[in-house]
């Protein structure tokens, strides 16, 4: 039931609401994310980022995301998924991920939206890595808030 | 024989994305692999240095360093993961 | 800075999103929540519902609109939001509200997004009356568990 | 002179959708106003039968019963509101 997708090129938001919907009568409500490349670091005010690279583990990363949904589905009454996760090298004001969760009930997509992202962050095997304005890079370090973010569901 | 794959940071540090090594022998723990990996070279021994931010998969699914090896296995390290 | 429309029009979720990110490099996170119009009641298990009739207080919609989007924007750091209502007869499956929510982080996005749709629920002034496929007709009442959705943020 | 709307099923019940009465005192409150409308005829008295259920905006924000009302107010009674 899920759309599960992990791709270089980008994602159309629209079309997959579309997907997601098509024929259906029994949803009341979709929950969406979109995440996207930002300029700026944390400690900077000024924009300093020039682009991001995502590298991930093709092998592993679909399986992975795979068990997110199916614990998102046991936890919630889902009537659709679509998890999308770009990957290669993306540009400031680019889509990283889109994430859709349709349920009968607003409650349920919301959670849903927010429980996949948490855990995308934090057991997708992703790594970004950032390059500044300046030519230097970096790979970007996991945040604590995003562990404390995803345990908020355990 | 099992494979070994690398991934973002430690993938630069070792300077490698996949080796093979053979299993030296039956009960091989991930934490056993990592202290022979970590003994391989400079490279290697800087990718293992902080033994805290280095995770492992074992056939694509998250393993601990008590997680017994078998041959055929694919094993890879990475950092904390930062998709999303 | 927020873009707020009450419309018997259908919205199109891809151009609001394009428009709210339209230029920008500092948005880190994109929340969204869709509502549709569901074909069953919550009593019943079969589709009943033939269409849903959303009338409004039209000289006050988009300033109590205005309102619970200002208190968004005074709660969290917004880059961006559109709240797009429809209002007249609508059949299932199709569209009813549409949430956007920009921020430079995906917990503000998210947040804002839940609190603008609680608060949309029952804070302005829309009234859904349901038509069912037997010909009967009746105003859909207002929900327990919306006034407690709606509390969480007080 | 005050200008009363109705929406929802307060408007099929007064058979409604708009009023307009002159404010018989100073410091008329809405709650004074509702005993006054009840007190119309039987449409009226079915509108504002459950006051519980019935809420009230003057001049498009929100009021209460004790909110008190001025000549020239927009009163707009309906029901809880069920949007979204």
């Amino acid at each position: 039931m899920a759309r599960i997708l992990v791709s270089e090129a980008d994602f159309d938001v629209g079309a997959e609401i579309a997907l997601l919907t098509a024929g259906r009568t029994d949803i009341g409500g979709i929950g969406c994310f979109i995440g996207t490349v930002r300029d700026a670091v944390p400690q900077a005010d000024a924009p300093v980022v020039s682009a991001l690279t995502l590298e991930h583990y093709p092998a592993m990363t679909e399986r992975a995301i795979g068990r997110i949904v199916a614990e998102a589905e046991r936890r919630w009454t889902l009537l659709g998924c679509t998890v999308i996760h770009r990957v290669g090298r993306l540009a400031p004001g680019e889509n990283i991920v889109l994430v859709l969760a349709a349920s009968a009930h607003r409650q349920a997509a919301l959670d849903a939206t927010a429980f996949l992202i948490d855990w995308l962050k934090t057991k997708a095997p992703f790594w970004k890595r950032e390059e500044f304005i300046d030519g230097a890079s970096a790979w970007v370090e996991a945040k604590d808030s995003d562990d404390a973010a995803a345990e908020r569901w355990t | 024989m099992i494979t070994i794959l690398y991934f973002a940071w430690l993938r630069e540090r070792t300077g490698l994305s996949e080796e093979t090594l053979a299993l030296p022998d039956a009960g091989m723990t991930v934490a056993d692999l990592i202290a022979l990996l970590a003994a391989r070279g400079p490279g290697h021994a800087a990718a293992f240095q902080n033994r805290r931010t280095v995770r492992c998969a074992v056939n694509q699914e998250f393993a601990d360093p008590a997680t017994v090896l078998r041959s055929g296995d694919e094993v890879a390290f990475f950092p904390p993961v930062t998709g999303g």
